[in-house]
């Protein structure tokens, strides 16, 4: 008993955080994954906030604060409401017969899929490959002082170095949100 | 002053005022008026009414029960919730006396027709409102004995009905003794014609006596 | 071998993003899609930045963020064009879509 | 040395710090710790450092979650009672000493009520709902600093991890409308959705103000800036100043909406769509959603206590013999009961109403506070501005001017009978 809390005692627990981001990792693929596959709309968009939240807490685990809850604020508050709102507000969106012959063809559809599940197999061979064989990624070790972005030092090159991409960004937002409104504003004619 | 958002301003005055005031307000009586039910209890109207009882005379239900099982309430009753059987000497004969009379409270509906229709003042209305039982069934079936109260229990819940129904049976007893003794007197009257008869002209001027 | 690690996430991540992309033909998830492609695009921003020799100067950071915002302003004139399109053709199937005038 | 003259040792270090209860919270936390060591020692281990932390983490998350569950459960019955002496009524007085069991009471309860499926609603996403919704709500106090030094999480973006957090609420809405597969459940879920969406904006803008003057996200630095006082004995809080007092109105405004509080309490407005997203709710999800809700708005009101009312400060020097965070839970019940007091007034909005009042006044306003906050920190020199009369004078001007201008312009009762659009009348 005694000699078995000594042997977990001396484990290289010191290394455990490091790892921890593994949890939110794989739990994220696991609920992209699950997206993909779901055939139920909300279903589908509920995992991908999963994946959502799991890729902020990641960002989070890999030091990068802000920036994990960003994420969290702009898509969990935010893009998820979106995406949520348009499939309430597109009702029967699970695609149906349609008038489109081609799409008909049962044949055509699982083409379609293979197609798309063979480009996107290579597109991850591609790139396994090459984070594998990269002799950068193989070497990279972690920085001497753990890599940190204090909130004071974002916000000043935010107004420093990337001032002009962030009045480009509150311009594309403005843009964005009037775009928006108008496209989706119900036409007077009908 | 007159601002916008002045109106909001005076309304949480307001509220203030009541809160603050429900507690330390010297009119405490008057404001909070929740009566406290278990331990007060509402004082009912004369005329409330909930289900019915058998009111009986004297301190024993038994002997002073006025109800004489004629069934006419039972008969009467729209939900038909009475259920009445006659009792029976040993010898078997019916007396007028009911030996099970049971009310179903969860069938009755308080029409108070069995009330209206009982020719012995024997049935009346209860005012009690807190009947519940742990069953559907049997605890909301009263029997005789639960359902015998005095006339004392009577007065008590309702006074001018009871007094009014007193004087009746009062009436109606003197009424009946009047009867009794005009009808004794007649019986006494016509055996005194009938012995003045027989005795001849000797007794024609003695005269019967009058009752009062 | 941690980065690598970080970079095979991302990578899945993206490859099931477009895979969302190519093989749903639901308008919506194909913006689903899109956005789980900028997210992994984002993990490697994120994670080249925890690696990178000089983690004070926080380029990648703000390549993170300003990601971020392009994503949201993305995802929410893409969703009025999908619920436009809807309004026009009762329907979101993407292969629906296949004429240029409204 | 064995264990119980370990357990006495401790125990009596424990009922030492009694003597200070300033910082008793923080002084528990590092006997704990110590007592820890001891007994690893004692086993023949050293603890590691992980191990300390996760355990002082454990009890630290149990001792905010009992505070803030008693907050809850007081406020419930508290809430009642002031709503009943509003309408000149007892409220609740029956179970236990003046009616404070009732939450025992109400917890029986709801647990012991069946708790109901419908058949159409989707089992899954119904059952995660009211996780989903307490979750992030028991999440939120542990951002906020309760005394000098106390805070659980000290992050440096605490505000917006704050904020970030309290986005999952609008999911979980949403998952409870959605799921429920009822037309009232999914039309609340959709009014609460929008409510939250559109008052959040006033409600960060507001909380950014304070974040511009302050200098920094983290809620303790925050809290920290306002202490000290000005003119010798005022306090130097924020809602002291009139950036910071309209500031704290518009966030006292997006926090009512935000735990869904009247006079905002549409979403659920009983009288037009039963329960809105809870009306497929019973039994102890109910009380789930119920006791999220609650927390939800007590961590809002602990964020409002500690941007605008000088967090765990004294209000005045004479009263800094009182714990800090005995002032902050003074705070925190003011400003809890000064919902009750609102919702005793005021009516239920109108959505259409409502929509118009956050993106009409509240807007704006926040943004014009956000103009008065600068004008005050560039006029007075940045800390200096609490002595100077440009700053006060500057930011008072543009607060009020704005909000008169505003506020007539909003509130104004157009006489809308005569040129009324009735839309299918023709």
């Amino acid at each position: 008993m005694h000699a078995l809390f000594q042997k977990i005692a001396a484990l290289p627990w010191d290394q455990l955080p490091q790892w921890l981001f593994l949890i939110p990792g794989l739990l994220m693929l696991l609920a992209a994954f699950a997206a993909v596959c779901l055939r139920n709309l909300i279903h589908s968009a509920l995992c991908v906030v999963l994946s959502f939240i799991c890729l902020g807490v990641l960002f989070m685990a890999l030091g990068a604060e802000f920036v994990g809850f960003v994420q969290l604020l702009v898509y969990v508050g935010a893009v998820a409401m979106l995406i949520l709102f348009a499939i309430l507000l597109t009702p029967a969106s699970e695609v149906q017969a349609s008038n489109n012959p081609l799409s008909n063809f049962r044949l055509s559809s699982a083409l379609h899929a293979a197609a798309g599940a063979a480009v996107s197999f290579l597109v991850l061979a591609g790139l396994l490959a090459a984070i594998a064989f990269s002799p950068r990624a193989a070497n990279a070790e972690l920085p001497a002082q753990p890599a940190a972005a204090p909130v004071a030092l974002i916000g000043e090159n935010l107004l420093t170095y990337t001032l002009l991409p962030l009045l480009g960004i509150a311009v594309l937002l403005t843009a964005a949100l009037v775009g928006a409104a108008l496209i989706a504003k119900e036409d007077s004619k009908s | 002053m007159n601002f916008p958002g002045s109106g909001i301003i005076k309304g949480m005055a307001v509220t203030a005022l009541n809160i603050v005031g429900s507690y330390f307000d010297r009119a405490h009586a008057k404001r909070l008026i929740t009566e406290q039910y278990p331990e007060e209890r509402p004082k009912l109207a004369e005329a409330s009414r909930s289900f019915p009882f058998l009111v009986f005379d004297g301190d024993d239900p038994e002997k002073g029960i006025r109800c004489v099982a004629c069934k006419i309430c039972e008969k009467e009753c729209p939900p038909q919730c009475i259920y009445i059987v006659k009792d029976t000497d040993a010898n078997g004969k019916p007396i007028m006396r009911p030996k099970v009379f049971d009310i179903d409270i969860s069938v009755c509906m308080g029409c108070q027709i069995c009330v209206e229709s009982c020719p012995f003042e024997s049935i009346r209305m209860d005012n009690i409102y807190e009947v519940s039982g742990y069953d559907r069934f049997a605890p909301l079936v009263l029997h005789k004995p639960q359902l015998l109260k005095s006339n004392a229990y009577y007065h008590g819940i309702r006074p001018t009905e009871a007094a009014a129904t007193d004087a009746r049976i009062e009436a109606a007893r003197l009424r009946k003794e009047a009867a009794a003794k005009a009808a004794a007197a007649k019986v006494a009257a016509a055996k005194a014609a009938a012995a003045a008869k027989a005795a001849g002209e000797k007794a024609a001027e003695t005269k019967p006596t009058q009752p009062e | 071998m941690m980065l690598q690690i970080l970079l095979a996430i991302s990578a899945a991540l993206f490859a099931l993003g477009l895979l969302a992309a190519l093989t749903r033909r639901n308008a919506i998830m194909v913006l689903i899609g899109i956005e789980l492609m900028l997210g992994a695009g984002n993990l490697n921003f994120i994670s080249f930045w925890k690696f990178s020799a000089h983690p004070e100067t926080i380029t990648g950071v703000m390549f993170a963020i300003f990601s971020i915002a392009i994503a949201a302003a993305e995802a929410a004139v893409g969703l009025a064009i999908v619920i436009q399109v809807h309004r026009r053709l009762h329907s979101v199937d993407v292969n629906e879509a296949n004429q240029l005038k409204g | 040395m064995n264990f119980f003259a370990l357990l006495k040792d401790f125990l009596l270090q424990f009922l030492g710090l009694f003597k200070n209860l300033e910082t008793l919270p923080v002084e528990c936390m590092r006997l704990l710790r110590e007592f820890l060591t001891k007994l690893g020692e004692l086993c023949g281990i050293t603890m590691p450092q992980w191990a300390l932390d996760t355990v002082s983490a454990l009890v630290l998350i149990v001792a905010i979650l009992v505070t803030f569950l008693v907050l809850f459960a007081l406020m419930s019955v508290f809430e009642r009672k002031l709503l009943a002496r509003a309408q000149n009524r007892y409220g609740p007085n029956r179970v236990g000493p003046f009616g404070l069991f009732q939450p025992v009471a109400d917890g029986i309860k709801m647990l012991t009520k069946e708790d109901l499926v419908p058949r159409a609603a989707d089992k899954v996403v119904h059952y995660l709902a009211p996780i989903v919704m307490v979750a992030p709500a028991l999440m939120l106090p542990v951002f906020l600093p309760f005394g000098r030094g106390m805070v659980a999480v000290d992050l440096s973006v605490g505000i917006l991890a704050f904020f970030a957090l309290g986005a999952g609420t609008e999911l979980a809405v949403f998952m409870a409308g959605w799921a429920s597969n009822n037309k009232y459940s999914i039309l609340g879920a959709m009014r609460a959705i929008a409510q939250m969406i559109s008052y959040e904006l006033p409600l960060v803008t507001s909380a950014l103000v304070v974040a511009l003057v302050a200098g920094t996200l983290s809620p303790t630095g925050i809290a920290e800036a306002q202490s000290g006082y000005f003119c010798g004995f005022l306090p130097k809080w924020f809602v002291c100043t009139p950036w910071g007092f309209a500031a704290c109105v518009l966030f006292y405004i997006g926090a009512l909406s935000e735990s869904n509080r009247c006079p905002f309490d549409l979403p659920e407005g009983e009288s037009e769509i039963i329960a809105g997203h809870l009306t497929e709710y019973s039994g102890f999800k109910y009380a789930i959603f119920f006791m999220a809700e609650y927390v939800g708005m007590f961590a809002v009101n602990g964020l409002l206590v500690t941007l605008f009312l000088g967090g765990y400060n004294a209000p005045f020097p004479f009263l800094e013999w009182v714990p800090t965070w005995c002032w902050f839970f003074i705070k925190l019940w003011a400003v809890a009961l000064s919902m009750v007091w609102v919702r005793t007034t005021l009516p239920r909005f109108r959505i259409d109403q409502m929509m118009q009042f956050a993106w009409k006044f509240l807007l704006p306003m926040s943004f014009v506070t956000l103009l008065a906050a600068a004008a005050w920190y560039y006029a007075g020199q940045g800390p200096k501005a609490w002595m100077s009369p440009a700053a006060w004078s500057a930011s008072a001007l543009i607060v009020l001017l704005s909000y008169l201008l505003l506020g007539t312009f909003c509130f104004t009762r157009r006489h809308s009978a005569t040129n009324r659009r009735y839309l299918f009348s023709e």
